[in-house]
């Protein structure tokens, strides 16, 4: 069966074997670079239509159906259209900053890619610390974010980059501990290990109710994270028109908007592995004819299916809940999320130490 | 008990929330509630009320003869100065002189669409229109003659 | 009260040491802004997050109807008012040919009062449907503002039907109402309360239980009922505050004293109350159309009037119920065909008075609450 | 309250008060010094006139001024008469108070201190009707431009540019 694995073993074995290491190695980093920028633009696009599918779908109306079958080509050619749009820079805005935020929060989008793993060895850089690094490298974009809202000279966009700055600082402690949960039961940072755990159960069944509750806590908080409603308080667009990216135009804005669309792809990408268990397939106890149909299904569709719910998920948030006011937002998170994740993980930690899980 | 209403509290608050996710996830569910009418391409079937006011026109019959003769009661009933009427003078068999249309000047651009002068019109001469798109490149193309070129007064309308 | 709050400002400033420039942050927001809808300009002063002071700027769509009218004659002054309160069309010209039958002391047969009634009531459930769906998008829901207009929808196509168009119907004339009734008019108006009926609970689903929505819209924006009735706050604003206000049930005109309704009063005066009386209201409307629309009595639809009406001399006042508060008409005649002056008491304008006061110390996102519950139209305001 | 009940206690309160009984309620006049007072009084004593609903002017140019027989013209430069709309939300009844002013100079107390939803209404006659009231907290245009010129509700305004004469 061809699988990515095999794929990517021999490009590489090739690249090997024609070059000499370092030329190999450079040649393997532009192949892995070109592929993480189409990799951006083909899920901007897709996850842009899809939002826009669903929304339409829930809304009683039909969506975009114009341009192309069905409307699939709608994303591509409002992106033309941003691209051909004039990128203004307002005056006394901060000139450098301005025009280096939508960068920022692109490569931080960019970076946490690196430890995801999208199909069976199919992996960028499987690092022994992958959880730490993806957590970390997370909450830089809130300085683009920052950067944005201060440098555009503009007073929604600095409340604006506030709150976004208040809300991302306290929702990664729960993210985070809600990741954690998961560490402990694994007992591994790095992603591939995690996955294996998984083998014969994803954890979100194996741990008991606490990883159900992680889990829950998990969405919570990565959906404020990446600004989505109903904690898109950073551009509450009733509020403060457009929040931290009021003053963008043209392909600037369009770096944000993308950027907003790829963390969400990246948290639940996140969420799927640790808790869907990535891309192994669903293997239910000892169903041995049943796990073995689902093992026929790609490990790539797995993981691919696995993180489209999840982006479903947050999106079916999105077009129904109404927004949280910014005082709620902290004390959502302060006096719940965090109290109950602190509790859960304590729950989980009992039950990794007993062996209490499948 | 501070405990046990902390966590019915986060229960009643789960609890509305999956509510109105289940609304919305119900209608994502049935896409034949959707009631988008996609205009323009539904033109053939959309069928306008007969009392939809869209613009003021003059009937004209297979003779191109009308009902108007210019006695401005229109003009008068009209909030807007949207018509004006130009009168002439026609001479009757008799030899009398008489007072007849000569143009029927509506401008479009200023009617607001309220049917006082349809209302006022003593001969039934004017009539609201279905048509509704009204869109035109220039504006001085709203500026419309309603009375046809070489149409008269039908005989017996006084 | 301005100088008021600059003492809270010099106040804050000595306990905070900070300097003047540094305290305070003004914000516009309007005359182009998502959740004003319309051309309201608010510029708000804020600390953090929190509110201030808000000072309204008004005029961007003054069209000075009021000075329209006194070149405009009694038929044709009524069209005109449609053009204020855009969202209760019906409602206002409704005030104005009451106003001018108060002074022609003019008899309306009653077919003609059941028409109006029904119209009325038409006009304030399509109103609040629209007030339910901005009022939500306000607080980021996108979704209910689509369900809302589906309902809007039909009520605007019985309104085109009958009416000749959708939203500034002009279906009024001082005696009566311009045709008769469609014959598909009780047809449609009955399917449409069965449509509504199976809808409004999910209302209720979508927004009124959701614990974020109540957490957004309780305790904010409260006003008092000395302060309501002192603002001169009617209709569901008032009401929400616990001022019995429904002109209506006060002052009946046509057919209401023998319709059977309830007058939805709320004591809490926040923005949960308000939004809890219009959706009442919603039901309440409902229930008036179902007690009259099997009742339409047989007649005429329009008393004989003169071709040139001519009011006499002296002062009239009408009042109606709109679905924003209590609308006045108040004209002088000196005995001609035009008014000599006319003054519209437009409910918004007193509503609105009342935002400063109602949102000093919320945060600003609770302004959109405010404002959603206080369902402003600007050209109602503006005039 | 009844007419003649309210009338008692307006005169017991205001002996020079006039009355007019033409209309539908019972309006009162008052002169422009006493209004303050009267004002108070109205809103905090028997009457209990919690609810100003409506409150507006009506202009009279000297040449309407000398044919109505509503407001008499003393001065012979036109009038300007406020018009205050009252109801009692403990009793229920109607009350119109107005007030004449000299049109070339019209000042009248602020009554936004009573009630407060005369703030706005004031500061809209302020605007298009030029009457100043006193001691109001805050007395700007309102809808037009701080620097507009000349008060367009007033009859004898003219704008060349904007109006359209039918």
């Amino acid at each position: 069966m061809l699988s990515l694995e095999t794929i990517t073993n021999s490009i590489q074995q090739w690249l090997y074997s024609t070059f000499n290491p370092t030329m190999a190695l450079i040649l393997e980093c532009v192949i892995v670079m070109l592929l993480v920028i189409g990799l951006f633009a083909v899920l901007g696009l897709v996850l842009v239509l899809m939002e826009r599918k669903v929304a339409a779908r829930m809304q009683i109306r039909l969506g975009p159906n114009r341009v192309g079958p069905k409307g699939i080509l709608q994303t591509a050619a409002d992106t033309l259209k941003l691209m051909m749009k004039e990128g203004l820079t307002p005056n006394g805005a901060d000139k450098f900053l301005f025009n280096l935020a939508p960068f920022m929060v692109m490569i931080a989008a960019m970076l946490i890619l690196a430890p995801i793993a999208f199909a069976k060895g199919f992996q960028i850089w499987d690092i022994n610390i992958g959880v730490l690094y993806v957590s970390a490298v997370s909450s830089m974009s809130v300085i683009g974010i920052l950067m944005a809202g201060w440098a555009s000279n503009n007073k929604y966009s600095l409340l604006g980059a506030m709150r976004s700055g208040a809300q991302i600082v306290s929702y990664e402690l729960s993210a985070g501990l809600s990741i954690i949960s998961i560490v402990v039961l694994t007992g591994s940072l790095q992603i591939s290990a995690i996955i294996h755990s998984q083998q014969s159960g994803w954890w979100l069944f194996r741990g008991h109710i606490p990883a159900m509750i992680a889990f829950v806590i998990f969405i919570i908080a990565v959906t404020a994270e990446t600004n989505r409603a109903p904690f898109d308080l950073a551009e509450a667009e009733s509020e403060l028109t457009a929040g931290f990216h009021t003053e963008y135009s043209g392909m600037k804005f369009a770096l944000f908007f993308l950027a907003e669309y790829i963390n969400i792809f990246i948290v639940c990408a996140i969420g799927a592995t640790l808790f869907l268990g990535g891309w192994m397939p669903l293997h239910i106890g000892n169903w041995e004819g049943f796990n073995h149909i689902m093992d026929k299904i790609p490990s790539s569709l797995w993981f691919l299916g696995k993180t489209f719910l999840l982006i479903f998920l947050i999106m079916w948030f999105r077009w129904t809940f109404p927004r949280l006011r910014v005082d709620q937002l902290l004390s959502l998170e302060w006096k719940y999320l965090l109290p109950i994740s602190m509790f859960n993980l304590l729950l989980i930690t009992l039950i990794a130490i007993m062996g209490w899980h499948f | 008990m501070f405990l046990k209403e902390y966590i019915l509290n986060i229960y009643r608050a789960v609890a509305s929330l999956l509510k109105g996710m289940k609304t919305t996830g119900r209608y994502f569910l049935r896409p034949r509630e959707i009631i988008t009418q996609q205009y323009p391409d539904n033109r053939a079937q959309m069928k306008l009320p007969e009392r939809f006011r869209g613009e003021v026109v003059m009937s004209h019959d297979e003779n191109n003869e009308h009902a108007c003769t210019g006695c401005t009661a229109c003009e008068l009933a009209c909030p807007n100065g949207t018509i004006k009427i130009i009168t002439k003078f026609d001479v009757t068999p008799e030899g009398k002189k008489k007072k007849a249309l000569d143009t029927f000047v509506y401008h479009l651009e200023l009617c607001t669409m309220c049917n006082l002068c349809v209302e006022a019109c003593p001969t039934s001469a004017i009539k609201m229109a279905q048509t509704f798109e009204h869109s035109v490149y220039d504006r001085s193309r709203l500026l419309k003659k309603l009375n046809q070129p070489g149409s008269k007064l039908r005989a017996g309308v006084e | 009260m301005y100088r008021e709050t600059q003492i809270i400002e010099t106040d804050n400033i000595a306990a905070a040491g900070a300097d003047a420039a540094g305290a305070a942050l003004v914000i516009n927001v309007g005359p182009q802004h998502p959740a004003t809808h319309g051309v309201l300009h608010l510029v708000i002063t804020l600390e953090g997050e929190t509110i201030k002071k808000i000072e309204p700027h008004l005029g961007y769509i003054h069209r000075s109807i009021e000075k329209m009218c006194e070149s405009l004659s009694y038929r044709q002054f009524i069209y005109v008012t449609s053009r204020m309160d855009y969202l209760s069309a019906h409602i206002n010209n409704h005030a104005c040919a009451l106003c001018i039958e108060k002074g022609l002391q003019l008899e309306i047969p009653g077919r003609a009062q059941v028409i109006r009634v029904l119209m009325d009531e038409l006009t304030r459930i399509a109103s609040h449907e629209l007030w339910w769906g901005a009022m939500a998008m306000d607080l980021g829901a996108f979704t209910p503002f689509f369900y809302a207009f589906r309902e809007r929808e039909s009520i605007n196509d019985i309104m085109e039907e009958t009416c000749g168009a959708r939203l500034t119907m002009n279906y009024m004339v001082p005696g009566g109402v311009m045709y008769d009734l469609h014959p598909n008019f009780q047809k449609r108006v009955k399917s449409f309360i069965q449509l509504f009926n199976s809808k409004i609970d999910e209302y209720d689903d979508l927004v009124t239980g959701n614990i974020i929505f109540q957490n957004r819209t309780k305790g904010v924006g409260v006003l008092s009922r000395e302060d309501a009735i002192s603002f001169g706050c009617t209709g569901p604003v008032g009401r929400a505050s616990g001022v019995t206000c429904d002109i209506r049930k006060l002052y009946p005109y046509e057919v209401y004293d023998k319709v059977d309704f309830d007058e939805i009063i709320e004591t809490a005066g926040d923005s949960y109350a308000r939004y809890q009386v219009r959706l009442k209201e919603l039901r309440q409307s409902v229930r008036i159309i179902e007690q009259l629309i099997d009742n339409i009595p047989e007649g005429d639809f329009q008393a004989k009037t003169k071709a040139v009406l001519k009011l006499p001399k002296g002062e009239f006042y009408s009042r109606v119920e709109t679905a924003r508060g209590e609308m006045g008409v108040y004209i002088v005649s000196e005995g001609g065909t035009t008014p000599y002056r006319i003054k519209f008491r437009s409910p918004g304008f007193s509503n609105l008075s009342a935002l400063d006061h109602m949102s000093r110390g919320s945060k600003i996102g609770d302004l959109m609450a405010i404002m959603g519950t206080l369902d402003l139209v600007i050209p109602d305001i503006d005039r | 309250m009844t007419r003649e009940a309210m009338k008692e206690h307006i005169t017991r309160f205001l002996p020079d008060a006039l009355f007019e009984e033409s209309g539908e309620w019972l309006n009162v006049y008052v002169s422009a010094s006493a209004w303050k007072g009267f004002a108070q009084w109205l809103r905090n004593e028997a009457l209990q006139m919690d609810y100003l609903f409506c409150l507006t002017c009506v202009d009279w140019p000297p040449t309407a001024a000398a044919k109505t027989q509503a407001p008499p013209d003393t001065s012979g430069g036109g009038l300007l008469t406020m018009v205050y709309h009252f109801t009692s939300t403990v009793f229920r009844h109607t009350l119109v108070v107005k007030i004449k002013l000299n049109r070339n100079n019209p000042e009248i107390e602020t009554v936004s201190d009573t009630w407060r939803t005369a703030e706005f209404h004031e500061r809209e006659v302020f605007d298009l009707f030029g009457v100043r009231f006193l001691h109001h907290p805050d007395l700007r245009r309102l809808v037009l431009t701080d620097d507009f010129e000349g008060y367009p509700l007033r009859k004898d305004f003219e704008d060349p540019v904007n109006m359209i004469k039918l």
